[in-house]
């Protein structure tokens, strides 16, 4: 499978009667997208507003973000099973406007997360401080419930990104990359004499604010399973969680997959990228034991001699973690994991839930416990009454000057499983 | 299953349904943990991961776990082990005093009636097929 | 606490109710006992039957600490 | 701003005395710098000054700490320090510990801050990695170029109050304590390379080194059990009743030294439990029960052991409660080996 993507990078954005892009600027029509969302009858308002990089703008609660893309050559459209039909995507052409986000906001439950600040102390912290944002603020119909509060504003997102991606269709990229992953057996003719590596995802999947799609199937009904790596640059993927941000992948991330891509990067060189496994982080015990049956065997199968395990999620999905890692290694297959770390305010805590002997490399994501002054923003977008009770805000943490003082974990994207940002720990 | 809870929504939910038998104690999340211990020490074995959800031990204060029904003979370690590890991990988070909202409670359980449903479903599945298949 | 001792150069017999944790945390002498509750005892029993149930487990500890082992070892109480 | 002012701690051999046959000296002191004080003067530039060096043979240290460590913070102290340097001692083992021990004194009982570098494998690092700044150094004296280049830095950063960052950053030996920091390199990108070394059999750093595998090996046997003192340890929380040290109901962050001398048994209402996990009835019952002293007592006197040593420790904690009770029994172990206890039975409920 072959995906050429075309990207159109973007340095800013802004208001304008017609939606378009014009020498690098996003120029957005608010009320076409404001349209277009509140044709789900249960979203009884949407505003919009925009953050660029340096402002003294906070987003928060954020709910997903999400890059915009169109699908302009190839089989299927963006995200599929859910805003387009269902189809396998990966190939063909699809067009970016890399450097442009939509981030949603909008409270679902009372102790909602999700800090983006586009300056300060926590811009470092979280990817899409420097990203061009169009922001919606959502408000569900009364009496809706929080099920369906979640779709709701899951749904516009997408929507709204698609929107925008569409303005994309007819521009020519400035690059474009290609990446290719051949059938198994084709891919072992080609890179014979190359290790043979995969990637295994594990997809957050247990409830309310706590689920993953893909291609609309939520994640804790799957089995482990096998994708072309460049089906997830196509929205294969979706984010339908946020609890606890730092280490929560949102859609956007699952576009860019980092590791699918530094995989890439060094396919054909120094190793062959065969495929790509999700697997699951299910509540429930014997899903675990299953899944993780399941993926050492994919894995088996595959004939893979080397693999990357990412983690999404602390706590339980330690078990899973290292049941991955237990069980791929007693395959005879090396695996590196990424995980981040709970290591406690002071940093001296034990950092995982789970240990186990044969994660012997392990790649840190940080630790998420890390506190950090947040000055005040001369704007808020969504409503700053939730930091105080997220899972990474202090009791009290709301000074009299305006800074707040929280923990890392609040921050969206923070300590991506992944490998999206740059924090470590040692 | 066998559920263990402090959540009086899980309790409301699971009382109509004969196959379930709720364990309920109005207690504190800690104190859940350690109930679920002593049920581990006394033969049953869990079903579900303790540390559930993404909401942090010392952030919400819900917690309903799955057990089985009946007590085994003798002690399932892999049990013991998680729920020590569980306890051992809710005690790393420095405990927190702040008001919690009538709606913040709600929604607290609300979500761990969701962590907990997904349990159920993937409960049923087994248990039914395993009573189609003897 | 049991790996400490043991790297002090001080052998130490792990009297233990669960012995898997016991093997966990790094024990390299092993000896089961009861129950929870009372390790060292049975209150099922009358306090002569327990005293002899609890000088069979002391005597296997000692036992346990007079043999040579190599890797780590559950000393069953006899 | 004021100069930084320094007392370097090093052995006979640094300080050119001697090796091996002048490792008795005692501590003496010198004005300014010594040996390798040098090149560290010179690390330090304008910002810091080597106002003296106690130097100490490395055997003298070993054997006669109890009087040598006074005697060399005596000297630190009256020299008015700001910040001790200690070493580096790279790969020898006694000056590594002695190092150490020096280090984290001056910090302890003397309030200044404390610096010393080693090679990891010296056990001096194992001792006081979590205790001291350990710059990580090469194996040999070859390192010493680049062990000053590390130690100054953080020396000052230390003295200054600056934040301090993660080992990697500063080039000091892990202490256990988690430091996030930005790295070059994105994780994912750190995978893939993670993952090439290890297909390729090359050497690769886990970030995060998974917790408490490390495995003791087993002591010899003890010869002989009827000639042997054997202490009593317990996790099961057996307290004087009242709990005089009010050790908390699990996961303990205390533990307590209990006299046994003349007591036979343990009588319910004399002694009791403090753990709070189980139904502690039948431990309050009879504590013998979880720490058998009437029947140590019955093997004493039968002879089937030596002795039973004085002390019991107890503290509360379930089995995996690793981290408190490495502390605890790192602070116990040593009144056991000063007192030759030469075998330990521990009770866990």
């Amino acid at each position: 499978m072959r995906l050429e993507l075309g990207f159109i990078p973007i340095h800013d954005v802004q208001f304008a009667d017609t939606s378009r892009v014009e020498d690098g600027v996003l120029y957005v029509n608010a009320e076409d997208i404001k349209a277009l969302v509140l044709k789900d009858e249960h979203i009884s308002s949407v505003e919009v507003e925009l953050a660029r990089p340096g402002e003294s703008v906070r987003i928060t609660p954020v709910k997903d973000v999400v890059e915009p893309r169109v699908k302009v050559d190839g089989p299927g459209g963006m995200f599929p099973g859910t805003v387009s039909r269902v189809k396998t995507v990966g190939q063909g052409r699809t067009h970016v406007l890399k450097g442009a986000a939509v981030v949603t906001t909008g409270k679902i439950v009372g102790f909602q997360e999700g800090i983006i600040d586009m300056s300060g102390a926590g811009a470092q912290y979280t990817p899409f401080s420097k990203t061009q944002n169009v922001v919606l603020i959502l408000r569900p119909q009364d009496g809706l419930s929080a099920h369906e509060h979640e779709v709701a504003v899951r749904l516009a997102g997408l929507k709204a990104a698609m929107y925008l991606g569409e303005l994309a269709r007819e521009l020519v990229p400035e690059t474009i990359e290609t990446y290719e992953t051949l059938p198994l057996l084709e891919g072992l003719k080609q890179h014979g004499d190359l290790p043979r590596v995969g990637y295994v995802q594990m997809l957050q999947s247990q409830g309310l604010l706590h689920d993953t799609y893909v291609y609309g199937v939520d994640a804790k009904k799957i089995l482990p399973t096998i994708l072309y790596p460049t089906e997830v640059m196509d929205g294969a993927i979706i984010s339908g969680n946020c609890v606890s941000a730092c280490d929560k992948n949102p859609t956007y991330v699952h576009q860019n997959n980092p590791i699918v891509h530094e995989l890439y990067a060094r396919h054909g060189k120094d190793f062959n990228f065969c495929a790509m496994i999700i697997t699951n982080e299910n509540v429930y015990l014997a899903d675990k034991v299953r899944s993780s049956d399941w993926t050492a065997k994919l894995c088996e199968f595959l004939g893979l001699e080397g693999v990357i395990v990412s983690e999404e999620g602390f706590g339980n999905p330690d078990t899973d973690l290292m049941m991955n890692s237990r069980k791929i290694s007693e395959k005879g297959i090396k695996a590196v994991l990424l995980t981040d770390e709970y290591a406690g305010r002071d940093g001296s805590s034990q950092s995982l839930a789970d240990a186990h002997v044969s994660a012997d490399a392990v790649v840190s994501a940080g630790n998420a416990n890390q506190v950090i002054t947040l000055p005040g923003m001369d704007r808020v977008i969504g409503s700053e009454a939730y930091v105080g009770i997220i899972a990474g805000g202090w009791d009290k943490n709301k000074m009299e000057d305006g800074t707040i003082m929280v923990e890392i974990q609040a921050i969206t994207g923070a300590t991506s499983e992944v490998g999206f940002g740059y924090l470590s720990a040692r | 299953m066998l559920v263990v809870s402090n959540n009086p929504l899980v309790q409301s939910h699971l009382i109509r349904e004969p196959q379930h038998t709720v364990a309920y104690a109005p207690v504190s999340f800690r104190d859940l943990l350690i109930l679920v211990r002593d049920k581990v020490h006394q033969g049953h074995v869990l079903l579900t991961h303790p540390l559930s959800g993404s909401v942090k031990p010392n952030e919400t204060l819900y917690k309903s776990i799955g057990m089985t029904q009946q007590p085994q003979a003798g002690l399932c370690v892999d049990s013991l082990l998680l729920i020590e590890e569980a306890i051992l991990a809710h005690d790393r988070f420095p405990p927190r005093t702040r008001e919690v909202t009538p709606q913040m409670d709600a929604d607290f359980q609300l979500v761990d009636w969701t962590l907990l449903q997904s349990a159920l479903l993937s409960d049923f599945a087994r248990t039914r097929g395993a009573s189609a298949g003897a | 606490m049991v790996k400490e001792i043991e790297r002090a150069g001080i052998p130490v017999v792990h009297i233990c109710t669960v012995t898997p944790i016991s093997l966990t945390v790094g024990a390299n002498r092993i000896v089961p006992a009861v129950a929870i509750p009372h390790p060292l005892g049975n209150p099922a029993l009358t306090m002569a039957e327990e005293k002899a149930l609890r000088r069979k487990i002391i005597l296997t500890a000692l036992k346990a600490l007079s043999t040579d082992i190599t890797e780590q070892t559950v000393f069953d109480v006899e | 701003m004021q100069k930084i002012r320094i007392v370097h701690y090093i052995n006979q051999f640094f300080a050119q005395i001697g090796g091996e046959e002048m490792a008795h000296v005692p501590p003496q002191w010198r004005e300014g710098p010594v040996g390798p004080g040098l090149a560290l003067a010179a690390a330090f530039g304008q910002t810091a000054e080597i106002v003296g060096t106690v130097i100490c043979g490395d055997s003298y240290f070993n054997e006669h700490t109890s009087e040598a460590l006074p005697e060399i913070l005596d000297m630190i102290k009256a020299a008015g320090a700001d910040l001790l340097i200690a070493g580096p001692a790279f790969n020898a083992g006694r000056y590594g510990v002695a190092c150490g021990t020096v280090a984290k004194a001056a910090q302890d009982e003397l309030g200044i801050k404390a610096i010393t570098g080693m090679y990891v494998e010296n056990p001096g690092a194992d001792m006081f990695a979590q205790d001291v700044y350990i710059i990580s150094t090469r194996n040999s004296a070859a390192g010493m170029r680049d062990a000053v280049k590390k130690l100054a830095p953080l020396a000052q950063k230390l003295v200054s109050g600056e934040p301090i960052g993660a080992s990697s950053e500063e080039g000091y030996l892990p202490r256990g304590i988690r430091v996030n920091l930005f790295e070059k390199d994105r994780g994912a990108k750190r995978a893939v390379e993670m993952l090439v070394r290890k297909l390729r059999g090359q050497d690769f750093t886990t970030e995060y080194p998974m917790p408490d595998f490390d495995r003791v090996a087993p002591q010899p046997a003890v010869k002989n059990i009827s000639r042997a003192k054997v202490a009593l340890v317990t996790s099961g929380g057996i307290v004087p009743f009242g709990n005089p040290d009010r050790i908390e109901s699990s996961n303990a962050s205390r533990y307590g030294r209990y006299d046994l001398e003349n007591i036979m048994d343990l009588t319910e209402g004399k002694w009791a439990t403090a753990h709070g996990g189980y139904d502690p009835s039948y431990a309050n019952r009879d504590a013998d029960r979880v720490l058998p002293v009437d029947v140590m007592r019955e093997m004493e006197i039968e002879g089937k052991i030596g002795s039973l040593f004085r002390y019991t420790y107890s503290t509360v904690g379930n089995g995996t409660a690793v981290k408190s009770s490495k502390a605890f029994a790192d602070e116990f172990v040593k009144e056991l080996i000063k007192e030759n206890v030469q075998a330990v039975i521990l009770t866990s409920t």
